[in-house]
């Protein structure tokens, strides 16, 4: 097996063992933290499949997240305040119920990420990364003055949402249910590099003009990438409102946007675990820096800039002595 | 809404789009004629506020503090340039957003560590403070007129460096394939620096210019940073007459689309409602704006490249 | 007479006031080399653009087999059979050369929205992925990345890719560009094999190739076709020669 | 022993207020020269997920009793109503939105700043008492924004000029201004936080528009009016603190300040004091573990606040004298000074729809 | 005395090794034909002269040692690159394409809008807009525009219809002739090589394998090395 075969089984013990030992050594907090991680990787897994494979660099990925947040925020806060939605005139009351919230927040981000794509996708380069921004400025400004659902406060939920079988209150149940589904994506994600789908994805991002010439339309193959990666984004963005028990337009901040690029970079492009191994080391640097000093960012954004500089191929690059994923 | 009370706001979206190209102007010069998504350049009109409100403060001088401005936002630019922006020429553009971002989080944080918290005060010097009356008896600030005038004389002044003169020339040579411009015999990497530093020397005196009407903080430099590439991007990456252009657009709209989006909405909702959600819709113009723009053209109004 | 394979009626495309193809009628016939030849600048590009569906003409139509393609998009006509090369080549550079003809089988099949399975496992489209590499000639290299393949190479893969859409006509804009004596030979063996399987219509400044392999030969001057025929013939052609070919012939 | 957790802004553009917030209260905890109370501070960063993110870490990693010290609404909207219902105190510094104040209020959270509206609720009366008829009125397009010119308007009985809403974060009113000029306004009533309110006073100041001006104290903070400078001179603002109140612990928290960090207090700082002398009193009388005892006794309010009377309404939050303040230039330093009383022993609109 | 000397000149991309020792010279004046099969290592040579390729080895210019120089350096001393693929500016327009590269000298925008009359036609035409032969013309017109001593020509005739290589051959010993410069000279064709250099350098794998005089050429050389 590659050395970055070893590496992936590594993180994955890692993921597990962490919280576990967490747990025996009664630190809630940890488990907490390591939730938070597998979340952010989960969001930028669903980047990934865009941005890693398809090279599409979306500066607007928070708009999934937050859709995805507020579809939990929105469901959970009519069922929390028994008051059923109204939509001309049929009234559908909200739920508790996460797989339900999970369906709707795949279907509703990528529905946003299919109609975003069908526009965004007309440009490319520089021009994609900025029309994608200014769909997160309207989400961003949209949420803020929608007055509904708290605005810019946002909405709070009381009591976390409900799984069948699971006390999702207790932090290493809400743990693992959030693993199992980071998992199930990078297992699809692993197929799908692999698929003709993926073959010819990956084509269109390096020749674009060859896949017109074998008669495929990169656009149609990059929308279908945009829409998959938008809903497993929105996924991540449901399971984030539940770890926080808070949806606010934070989410779909431009910043937030950013983040997710630097995960994927920090821990390798396009490489299966790039999003993992950057969104743990981000919750980690946020966790440890934060504590040693108020101008953290300075040192957090010094390590960013070695890393882009001579960490081509991100940590993941560092440690298996690869520097392009594509190679 | 009477006649004149229109015109002053066009005057003002005019303005406040003048002031927008100050910023855009240095941006597209580096991310168009340089190829570098420079996230940052918000960061340099973030340093040429500060340096200005320093320099002034220190001087007493307000023109002491442009050039104070102007000089400290070269200096920062021309040392990140030898520093982190050389090595990103090369790569994607997605290296660059993120050396580019960590940027942003060294000079911000740097920021706030060399001069505190707090706000700094820049003000209106008096010799261009008060208003004065135009034609048709609008009152006009005079430093919004002087912004006017050395936005305008500004873009003469790109347009003639990047379109007409030969370094102008050699630097947009040098976008298009950098080795090739050295075995021609041009020094490419000084000229690089020297045009970042002077993208940055643009950005500082902006920070000045438009910091004097604002308030001088960190974190300052990122919405305008977001608005100006909104306009590069609408009037196409690399052309100095795109900046412009799309700087009037956004100033337009976003000055306009504030003022008669909630006046629009009274027509039929409540006072209250109609300035919430008019005025929710104006703050989403310009972004609106811009994704029309790139669905009907895709580069830009005048860009070619990608 | 049968019907030609790929037509041209009266295309016409102009840049401002130059008109860089006008009034251009060809035929390509099944199972010959067509050469379209013509001084730089003469719209041997502009005209392959049209054909191919980069570039919309300003008047005309482009036939293949028959029917009129004029407004369908360059995927569309290489799935009705239209296969093209590129001068310089267009080709997945990070991948395999196997990866590359698998593209190829790809489209043909028209089937890219599988997402699971992975496409090395598809045994219909390797086979045809690799019977093209084994007929360009290259199958010792399937596994070799396309960066690490010499010029020549890579305009053989560029014809692999072609050969897995199974086309029925081929475009092809200065093949031989860039290589050696070498590489020319191997190359034109190559395409001289490929006729018997679909017309090739072909631009190339190389006349040893042209002249080894043109059935016909139209040349190109200021947009007009001012000559077709045979080698023989257009050796001889007067206008041809002060237009074209100088001392060459 | 006690253990408190302060979430609190200390990077970024929002940072001063959260830096004078956390050594307004630390300064309390200093003077008091106690070894049983922990404070343990970390920076939000401005950001929801954050505070949420920090809360958590408060509760289940440090142990914390109590939480205090977000500055921002949105913030405290998500942390509060977890942290509460997991049986924590939550004293607030500043932040006190309306949800937490009526329907969504809980005995285990004080406000000790304020209601929300309470300043420009202060601000109407203010316009009231001084007869303007046509204000004209402006704040972002937020909730807190919202709620402003909702307050504004309870006490507010002339008629209004014009009502706008800005863009969060906007740096440029040249249009907001030329419409004031036009509207034929007497008065204007702006609540703009934070560099808003910078640029706005500056642009306002330069334009040629002489109109009063009245706001909230949020923009003529200690810290902010340095920056705006001559532009703020006579302005009017509304505040529940003042450096200048007359009182002794308000005179000896100015002077044990500017001592002690050599900068003149802000209104956050005088909070962050204020609650960390309300807390230590609870702590003398009840057992902070004992949810019942110690709510009781935070609600005694048996401390000397710096703004002198001060008790809790049945909501937890304060019942207190809001002031009129007006800009002057003190030497070299630009600062406020209390003219008027504004509203006596104020609670909040929200006591009645508090069920606890 | 040699206006250029490579002296066991190595050089490699990444892993891999380009060149493995070369050593030439090229008089004053002298047209030197650099041959070799496909990715033999011709165009790297180049780039080796004209510092695109980090090299071992010493290389001499007119008693400039060239390892130490920048490439721009490199180029002002005298040395004008036809680069293989043309590399034209494709934004700029054919006159400012001339514009970048001009440095004093007899061949201004005049000189060589005389050589090529087509290009002068198209002076406001973006290069990305011209036809493969113009841009072809281009490259070499810019290369003059520096003035070089030595012009190094790589596949400069690629790609274009036989009578305007004809003509190019025509203004290549025109120059040669007239103005004494060096040239460096890379294609595909041994009989127009013939025609312009004196002599000849064939590579093969990255190593001088033979060179001499083009007359003493044998045909064992060219079939072994040239494949003809
Ligand atoms: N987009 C364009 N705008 C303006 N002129 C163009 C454009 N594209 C091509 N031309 C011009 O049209 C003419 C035909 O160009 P084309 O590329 O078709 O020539 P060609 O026959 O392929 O020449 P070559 O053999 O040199 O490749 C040229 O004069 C070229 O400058
Ligand atoms: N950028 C590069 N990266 C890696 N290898 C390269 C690169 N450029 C050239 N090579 C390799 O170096 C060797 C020499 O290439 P070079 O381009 O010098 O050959 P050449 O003689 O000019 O060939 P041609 O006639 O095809 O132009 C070849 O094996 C080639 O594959
Ligand atoms: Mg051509
Ligand atoms: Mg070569």
């Amino acid at each position: 097996m590659s050395r970055e075969g070893w590496l992936n089984i590594a993180v994955l013990l890692a993921l597990v063992a962490v919280p576990g030992w967490a747990l025996v050594a009664d630190e809630p907090f940890t488990i907490t933290l390591a939730t938070r991680a597998v979340i952010l990787a989960l969001a930028a897994a669903g980047l990934n499949i865009a941005l890693g494979v398809g090279g599409l660099v979306s500066l607007g990925h928070a708009v999934f997240f937050g859709l995805g947040g507020y579809a939990m925020g929105i469901l959970a806060f009519h069922a929390q305040s028994y008051a059923p939605m109204e939509f001309f005139g049929v009234s559908v009351p909200g739920t508790k119920a996460m797989p339900v919230i999970w369906l709707v927040a795949l279907v509703v981000s990528g529905l946003a990420a299919f109609f975003i794509g069908l526009l965004a996708l007309r440009t490319s380069g520089v021009y994609f990364i900025m029309i994608t921004l200014a769909f997160g400025q309207m989400f961003y400004f949209f949420s803020i003055s929608w007055a509904a659902y708290g605005g810019e406060d946002g909405v709070s939920i009381y009591v976390r949402n409900g799984f069948p079988g699971l006390n999702t209150l207790v932090p290493i149940q809400f743990y693992g249910l959030c693993l199992v589904v980071l998992l199930a994506v990078l297992a699809l994600t692993a197929a799908l590099m692999r698929s003709p789908f993926g073959l010819a994805l990956n084509a269109a991002r390096q020749a674009p003009e060859r896949v017109r010439a074998v008669g495929l339309d990169p656009v149609r193959l990059r929308l279908a990438a945009f829409t998959l990666s938008g809903a497993v984004t929105g996924l991540a963005g449901a399971l984030f409102a539940d770890l926080n028990r808070f949806v606010s337009p934070s989410m779909f901040s431009w910043q937030l946007s950013g983040e997710f690029i630097v995960f994927i970079i920090l821990g390798g492009t396009a490489r299966l675990f790039g999003p993992v191994i950057g969104a743990a080391i981000f919750v980690l640097m946020e966790h440890w820096l934060g504590q040693l000093s108020e101008y953290w960012h300075i040192w957090f954004g010094l390590l960013l800039l070695a890393v882009t500089l001579w960490g081509q191929g991100g940590v993941i690059g560092l440690l298996t002595g690869r520097a392009k994923a594509h190679d | 809404m009477s006649p004149t009370l229109i015109a002053e706001q066009v005057l003002n979206g005019l303005q406040s789009g003048i002031m927008l190209f100050l910023m855009a102007a240095g941006l597209t010069l580096i991310f168009g004629v340089m190829g570098l998504i420079n996230l940052a350049h918000g960061s340099l009109y973030m340093v040429g506020a500060f340096c200005a409100a320093a320099t002034a403060a220190a001087t007493g001088s307000y023109a002491l503090g442009l050039v104070g401005a102007l000089a400290g936002a070269a200096a920062a630019g021309a040392l990140i340039e030898l520093a982190v922006i050389r090595r990103l020429y090369g790569r994607d553009h997605l290296d660059q957003v993120l050396a580019t971002f960590a940027l942003i989080l060294i000079f911000s944080e740097g920021t706030r560590w060399l001069f505190g918290s707090f706000p700094l005060y820049l003000d209106v010097p008096p010799a261009l403070s008060g208003p004065v009356t135009l034609p048709f008896g609008i009152q006009y600030p005079l430093y919004r007129l002087t912004l006017i005038g050395a936005g305008l004389a500004l873009a003469a002044a790109l347009f003639w460096l990047i379109g007409r003169t030969r370094l102008g020339i050699r630097i947009r040579a040098g976008e298009n394939d950098r080795e090739m411009i050295a075995a021609l015999g041009v020094n490419i990497d000084a000229l690089y620096t020297l045009v970042f530093a002077l993208g940055a020397a643009l950005a500082g005196l902006a920070g000045a210019l438009v910091g004097t009407l604002q308030s001088v903080q960190v974190g300052m430099g990122e919405p305008v940073l977001i608005l100006a590439f909104v306009t590069i991007v609408i009037g196409g990456i690399g052309s100095i007459r795109g900046a412009l252009v799309g700087a009037l657009l956004v100033g337009l709209t976003g000055t306009l689309g504030s003022v008669f989006l909630p006046e629009f909405f009274k027509l039929f909702m409540p006072p209250s409602e109609a300035t919430q959600t008019g005025s929710a819709l104006a703050s989403m113009a310009i972004y609106i704006l811009m994704a029309a723009v790139l669905v009907w053209k895709p580069t830009g109004l005048y860009g070619v490249r990608t | 007479m049968t019907e030609p394979v790929l037509e041209t009626r009266n295309l016409r495309k102009a840049f401002g006031a130059l008109t860089a193809t006008d009034d251009v009628s060809l035929t390509l016939r099944a199972g010959e080399i067509h050469a379209l030849i013509g001084p730089n600048g003469a719209g041997k590009s502009t005209l392959i653009a049209q054909v191919s569906g980069a570039l919309a003409p300003d008047a005309g139509s482009v036939l293949l087999e028959g029917r009129d393609v004029t407004a369908r998009d360059t995927a569309a006509r290489a799935r009705a059979g239209l296969a093209r090369t590129f001068q310089i080549s267009q080709l997945a550079m990070e991948d395999t050369v196997l990866q590359n003809a698998l593209l190829g089988a790809l489209g043909q099949s028209g089937r890219p929205w599988r997402f699971l399975r992975p496409a090395l496992a598809d045994r219909s489209l390797r086979d045809r992925a690799e019977a093209a590499l084994e007929r360009a000639d290259l199958a010792d290299f399937a596994a070799t990345r396309t960066a690490d393949l010499s010029h020549g190479q890579r305009r053989q893969l560029e014809i692999a890719v072609a050969l897995t859409l199974q086309p029925k006509a081929f475009l092809m804009d200065e093949p031989m560009a860039g290589l050696g004596m070498e590489g020319s030979a191997a190359l034109t063996r190559l395409l001289d094999s490929l006729r018997a399987e679909a017309p090739i219509l072909l631009v190339e400044h190389d006349m040893d190739a042209v002249f080894a392999l043109a059935d016909r030969i139209s040349v190109l001057v200021y947009g007009r076709i001012i000559a077709t025929g045979t080698v023989d013939e257009i050796r001889a052609d007067a206008a041809v020669r002060d237009a074209y070919l100088g001392e060459t012939a | 022993e006690v253990k408190v957790g302060m979430i609190t802004t200390l990077s970024g553009g929002g940072a001063s207020l959260g830096i004078d917030t956390r050594d307004g209260f630390l300064l309390a905890i200093e003077q008091a020269g106690r070894d049983d109370v922990e404070v343990v501070v970390e920076d939000d960063q401005q950001k929801p997920e954050v505070a949420v993110q920090l809360a958590d870490k408060m509760i289940q990693s440090e142990k914390v009793d109590v939480l205090t010290g977000i500055v921002w609404s949105n913030l405290a909207m998500a942390v509060v109503p977890a942290a509460t219902a997991q049986g924590l105190f939550y004293l607030s510094t500043n932040a006190a939105p309306a949800q937490l104040a009526g329907a969504g209020c809980n005995p285990n959270y004080f406000s000790v700043s304020y209601q929300n509206d309470n300043l420009h609720e202060a601000a109407g009366a203010y316009a009231t008492q001084e007869g303007f008829q046509k204000t004209f009125i402006l704040a972002p397009n937020y909730p807190a924004g919202q709620d402003s010119l909702n307050g504004f308007k309870r006490f507010y009985e002339g008629e209004l000029a014009g009502e706008i809403y800005t863009t969060l974060g906007q740096t440029d009113y040249a249009a907001e201004i030329a419409q004031i000029r036009a509207s034929g306004a007497d008065s204007v009533f702006f609540f703009l936080p934070g560099g808003m309110g910078i640029s706005f006073l500056k642009q306002y100041a330069d334009s040629g528009v002489d109109l009063p001006l009245v706001g909230p104290a949020f923009s003529f903070d200690q810290n902010i009016l340095q920056a705006v400078g001559d532009a703020a001179v006579g302005v009017k603002n509304t505040s529940s603190w003042s450096k200048d109140l007359d009182n002794a612990a308000n005179a000896a928290f100015v002077d044990a300040y500017s001592e002690k960090y050599g900068r003149l207090p802000s209104i956050y700082a005088a909070q962050g004091y204020d609650t960390a002398n309300l807390l230590l009193s609870a702590i003398d009388k009840a057992d902070v573990n004992d949810d019942a005892a110690f709510g009781a006794a935070l609600k005694e309010a048996d401390f000397d606040s710096v703004r002198g009377s001060f008790s809790f309404a049945a909501n937890n939050h304060p019942i207190q004298n809001l002031y009129t303040r007006e800009v002057i230039k003190e030497g070299d330093v630009f600062t406020n000074k209390i003219v008027a009383t504004a509203m006596e022993n104020r609670d909040n609109a929200y006591v009645g729809d508090c069920k606890m | 005395m040699s206006l250029l000397t490579l002296d066991s000149v190595s050089a490699r991309y990444g892993a891999s090794q380009a060149l493995f020792g070369v050593s030439f010279a090229l008089a004053e004046g002298e047209a030197l034909a650099l041959m070799g099969r496909n990715g033999m290592g011709k165009t790297t040579t180049v780039r080796a002269i004209c510092r695109m390729v980090a090299t071992g080895g010493a290389i001499d210019f007119a008693g400039h040692d060239l390892t130490r120089l920048k490439p721009h350096r490199a180029a002002r001393l005298g040395i004008g690159l036809v680069p293989e693929g043309r590399r034209c500016f494709a934004d700029l327009t054919v006159d400012e394409n001339l514009r970048a590269a001009a440095r004093p000298g007899p061949w201004d925008s005049a000189a060589v809008a005389g050589l090529f009359p087509r290009l002068a036609e198209r002076q406001q035409q973006v290069a990305r807009s011209l036809s493969g032969g113009e841009q072809q013309m281009l490259a070499i017109a810019r290369a003059l525009m520096t003035n070089p001593r030595l012009m190094i020509l790589d596949e400069a005739t690629e790609g274009l219809a036989p009578l305007i290589r004809q003509e190019i051959w025509g203004a290549i010993r025109r120059l040669k002739a007239e103005s004494g410069m060096a040239l460096l000279v890379i294609d595909k064709s041994p009989s127009e090589l013939s025609s312009v250099c004196d002599r000849a350098v064939v590579l093969e794998r990255g190593a001088v394998a033979w060179q001499g005089r083009f007359g003493e050429m044998t045909g064992a050389v060219k079939q072994q090395f040239l494949g003809i």
